[in-house]
């Protein structure tokens, strides 16, 4: 896990225009990272992620596409082959579905199928997570998919520094990257933002709060979510970001468990197949000795996400995760 | 990369045209009777109040989102004339005067506007098979391009059963970039399907300009990709669209196969009311588009016909105003939809165990119970 | 988990005829059955699944299109939803990738997307697993990805029998149904199949072989390489073939476990969110206080399906798995 | 439905051509050296030869499959002759004559067909730099029609670094259905990338006619759906396809954009060794296509032109006959691929805890010690 480092000189920044400055500094430090998508230019994206770049780098370094998620993640691949840097917008993980052929064949495939001498320094950033009541499949949260695909790294920030150091750590990586912004932290808060860039690891889980009697894991939203479940109960529970959502960080993991001998996992995601299956499965395979219960998931339900009068009921809130803690902590064997 | 702004590349008016913008005829009227005329012009007036409407109800939060059409009404109208009883639909989001020609139900369009489940809505709003309109409306793609392999299996699907229906599909000009676009297609071109395509170019997607979009000169020639006709039409005048739309629905109902057919029209307003497309464009589009209005020419040609008098409008929009509020209200008053309802529809028959213990955690949940207490696997059935 | 049933009049089949036989009679039964997909007609599929087909019933009911995946799964469920009752045959699940947009959201979303009108009775029949050395992504077992997506059904036959009962019941069934043919099982042997036409449930698992202690959950080619591995070592082993993939038949898991006190899974998939992992955290979840051992995943490895030359190594085979039953069995808490 | 079968719809001859069947030119060929046209030839030959070889190979069981590309041979060489240097290819699988043109390294193919692993092949077989063919080629798309986007990507990063050079990508007639085309093609046309697609047209999808394929009449007006020009030629005659490619490859070069080109051909055998094609295909074809056959009318050619005489087929193929087999041999003398290959490549920097274990894991099954005894997650690193 990695630890808080000194900021230096900062500024007060939502998770939006964290990126957004990430995003300005990496174009301005690499000529070869182009940022594309389709309404990321002249309007700087739905969410206004990209704001500004376009007039400020201009339509060689900004570039907007014709709208095929498929045929952007196939040519930000052939470009990153050649050396280019691309910074994909995929305006929502739903949109990424009619990408999988070159998701899979392309982007996550292609530096093993070449034995490593094409290298796919390829970021996709693209938004997740309920919670803002858009449209169907705006809403979406299948990470799972991408876990179970070799050959790509997932991450997922929890607050705007956090984003800040992913994002430019992801641009400068030589790895595909998966970098997951979840629509409802883009406006939550600010926090301090050091002015400078910096980069944090993409394979590390991160402690949010040491705890004794149980390990509570989450990320994106739910991070937040189970921190004021957290708050509102009196156990001592550590609270882990799981950060880095493909490869898993499994030692800090672990490590918590043992010490805890608890464990819960919070996330928006459907739950048959989803990423807590994983997660409980590598924790009761490696740490069942230490468990004094079962892992439980607090999930959303294995359905499609719902029409958004029921989407509340539907994601994991603090009281589903409170709920998750008690039946946890309450337990006997 | 280098390509010319929108506005300097305006959209060649080298297209079918029958009303010219200045409510004259260039060509033959279709044959249309009066009655029918003046049924075009309610839909017309009823379009606009309903949007109107809408957008007046996001603003105050009741919707959240809404989209409208102003400016592209005659596209969606003049081929809902040109359909008929028995056929099927696939709409983009922007047909709203496609629905009301069909008595499309408003109320309960309105519930699901506001999140609603589709089941929920049809118990509270129920309807005997004859009030259901006579096209069948699938949902609109959320997912762009996505109706078009539909509507292409639906109409091998008649053809295969031997009904002389067609599927009709809308697609705006930005979306036929996605491949299901021409994976459809190939599939239509192959089977010489009953379908009918309607790309419906209003020149921007989102706040991509339609010459960013692709290189082709005019969208409707994607169609030569897979050996589909295509016409190119103003889609601002609802006579082309109506008789350009009826003869290649004629040709589809007699095994002739599908064609493509390109309505160059305008979005006048932003994308949807979360746009702000002042960011991206300029207003001489807008006056330029102004003096091309669908509604406008077909008001002074009807005004000439002495179809309608000036008087005509205020009195339609009145009662549109009336019957729309009601239906709206209709719609509202629908009590919000009970979160199990969520568990709906996914699969037929006996639900398994996961969705048994999902379904009783929510209800234990909704109870004000711990729903995570069961360690057995026998705990919540 | 369903029993065996009496035979009748039975005749010797591989996996491959038994899939070409029931094909035949549902397309005689129903007239509204359309076997459809590229290479399916004239030339009987490139593993002679549909071989006669073509000839027998014309080229209204036996329908080869073209080269789209995603052009293939819509146009399917637009004929389905129109009342007709599409037989698809995906040549390779690896190929489905590029199918992901309409698999999801025409597939398996638009029964619930229509509140229930639209019913989507669309049998895709694709083949998946390793073992006979062909090209990359001719090999694929990503079935957690289905088992993420809600509104579809995944079954899987292990053997002839189960083979013709199953797909029957898929074509019969008013739900999206993947049916997994495992390549290496079409013609690995033969057994008694009724001539009769009949079903199998779709949401059931299969006890293959009872056993005291320790639970063994598989499908495809890894029941047999289990039922190998089992008759080699000298453990009261109960074989599960989890034949339904998604939704899971889960009690008789629980109580088989709960019985045993040991589990075992194995599959084909790699192991990082893969199918193993719902399946080991439903159990951990639901039976831990049986539990002798932790549960054990032996699967395939966390990378793309490898060169011919180290599949071997890469598939579990017998040993893999008897390592597996070993290490569990020798647990001691 | 209803369509012909291919033999009652032979291809429409009405496309580009330089030389004809008997050998003698119909229009003016290309300025080409005597010396590079015996190379052409040398090509030509050693394809034959390759595949022949490759063909045995795969009877006897040292490759588990072989596509070859006979008949087709004048579509990859005519198109590698007209690459340069720094250009990059990305080649369907029938394009064996494009790879021996460029000197790509058999040995190193023939131990990737037999199931080797890059890394593993590139250890065992090195090369210098300068022993590296001089047009980069990128693996084959087993996924057809991937490769299209991945070339459009690299064009449109040659047009954004000012480098002159042009991404070349084949695919067969039959991948072009699939939505990558298109996608790709999107994209080259809005960006002017500089790419040159041919489509190899050989009549055959494995067992799907082209003309059940697509209802266009020709592969080559796809491009028309993306404003991209395209040409149809005689892809049995190497000269016009020589031709034809350099003209688009110096367009591209020059920034004018990418061009598409049906190349109309025939796929003289079974699709792999897997196939059979007399199950789903006619003699009367076979004895069509034999008539265009690219090799005997290039052969004819320079037969009249005093290029080669009769002896010197023979001795090419000799020749050949022995460097490709020390090249295979070489090859096949690869030890195998161990195991633990397939981990390489996956991911940069240090491997996380999942690929340690499971790399520990395999070592201990292969050290014969079972890999399933950590019970904490320690025991194996
Ligand atoms: C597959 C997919 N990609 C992106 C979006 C986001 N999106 C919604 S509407 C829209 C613009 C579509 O433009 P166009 O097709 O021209 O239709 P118009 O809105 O102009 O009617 C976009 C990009 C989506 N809904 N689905
Ligand atoms: C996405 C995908 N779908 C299907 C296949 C299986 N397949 C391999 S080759 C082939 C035929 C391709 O025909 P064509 O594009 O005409 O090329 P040709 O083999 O004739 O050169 C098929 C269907 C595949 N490899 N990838
Ligand atoms: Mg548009
Ligand atoms: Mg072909």
């Amino acid at each position: 896990m990695s630890a808080a480092i000194d900021k230096g000189q900062t500024e007060e920044l939502n998770l939006v225009t964290a990126i957004n400055q990430t995003l300005r500094q990496e174009l301005a430090r690499d000529p070869q990272v182009r940022v594309m998508g389709y309404d990321i230019g002249p309007i700087g994206g739905v969410f206004r992620a990209t704001d500004g770049l376009y007039d400020d780098f201009g339509d060689q370094q900004v570039i907007d596409t014709p709208l095929t998620e498929n045929g952007l993640i196939g040519a930000a691949v052939g470009m990153a082959m050649r050396g280019e840097r691309p910074v994909v917008e995929m305006q929502f993980l739903g949109f990424m579905y009619n990408a999988w052929g070159q998701f899979i064949y392309s982007l996550a495939n292609l530096h093993q199928k070449t034995g490593g001498l094409v290298n796919v320094p390829v970021t996709i950033r693209t938004t997740f997570g309920g919670g803002i009541k858009p449209l169907p499949f705006h809403s979406e949260s299948t990470e799972a998919y991408l876990m179970h695909t070799p050959g790509i790294r997932v991450v997922c920030p929890s607050t705007p520094y956090e984003a800040k150091g992913l994002l430019a750590a992801a641009i400068r990586c030589d790895d595909p990257v998966i970098f997951m912004e979840h629509t409802k932290l883009y406006r939550a808060f600010r926090e301090p933002v050091p002015t400078a860039d910096y980069t944090l690891p993409l394979d590390k889980c991160r402690l949010v709060k040491p705890g004794k009697e149980l390990t509570l894991i989450a990320w994106g939203n739910m991070v937040h979510v189970s921190q004021q479940a957290v708050d509102e109960l009196d156990y001592d529970v550590e609270i882990i970001d799981l950060r880095a959502i493909a490869p898993i960080d499994v030692e800090p993991l672990l490590d918590s468990v043992k010490k805890t001998g608890r464990c819960l996992i919070v996330h928006e995601a459907r739950r048959t197949a989803g990423p807590g299956a994983e997660l409980s499965a590598l924790i009761s395979e490696y740490a069942m000795e230490w468990l004094k219960a079962p892992i439980k998931r607090v999930t959303a339900f294995d359905v499609f996400f719902p029409d958004n009068q029921v989407e509340d009921v539907y994601l994991p809130g603090p009281d589903r995760v409170k709920a998750g803690i008690e039946a946890v902590m309450n337990y006997q064997f | 990369m280098g390509k010319k702004k929108w506005s300097e590349v305006r959209p060649s008016e080298d297209y079918r045209r029958i009303l010219r913008p200045d409510g004259t005829l260039q060509g033959k009227a279709p044959k249309v009777s009066r009655k029918e005329l003046l049924r075009w012009y309610q839909v017309f007036v009823e379009t606009r109040t309903f949007e109107e409407i809408a957008v007046r109800l996001q603003r105050r939060g009741v919707l959240s989102v809404a989209a409208v059409s102003r400016g592209e009404e005659a596209v969606g109208l003049g081929a809902a004339a040109a359909m008929k009883a028995g056929d099927w639909c696939f709409p983009s989001y922007r047909q709203n005067s496609t629905l009301l020609y069909w008595n499309a139900p408003i109320d309960r369009a309105m519930a699901g506007l506001m999140g609603n489940s589709p089941e929920h809505i049809r118990e509270h709003l129920p309807m005997t098979a004859d009030q259901l309109p006579a096209v069948t409306f699938m949902p609109y793609a959320v997912f762009l391009g996505a109706n078009i392999p539909l509507a292409v299996g639906s109409a091998m699907a008649d053809k295969l059963a031997g009904r002389d229906s067609i599927s009709l599909a809308f697609i705006g000009e930005g979306s036929t970039s996605e491949g299901d676009f021409h994976d459809g297609l190939s599939f239509a071109g192959v089977f010489d399907s009953p379908l009918v395509v309607i790309i419906q170019n209003n020149q921007w997607c989102i706040s991509m300009p339609a010459s960013k979009q692709t290189a082709a000169e005019t969208f409707a020639q994607k169609a030569v990709a897979h050996g589909i006709p295509h016409e190119r039409i103003d889609g601002n005048d609802v006579f082309t669209v109506y008789d350009t739309v009826k003869k290649a629905a004629d040709r589809a109902r007699k095994g002739q196969g599908a064609t493509v057919i390109e309505a160059v029209t305008y979005r006048m307003l932003d994308h949807n009311t979360a746009d702000s497309s002042a960011v991206y464009r300029t207003e001489d589009e807008a006056e330029y588009w102004q003096t091309l209005d669908p509604f406008d020419r077909f008001e002074k040609y009807l005004l000439a016909e002495k179809i309608i008098d000036h008087s005509t409008r205020g009195t339609l929009a009145a009662e549109a105003e009336i019957w729309l509020r009601e239906a709206i209200d209709r719609g509202r008053a629908v009590p919000p939809t009970e979160p199990p309802a969520m568990f709906e529809s996914h699969l037929h028959g006996e639900p398994g165990w996961s969705e048994r213990h999902q379904r009783a955690e929510l209800a234990a949940e909704l109870a004000g119970q711990n729903p995570f207490v069961d360690y057995t696997g026998e705990g919540l059935q």
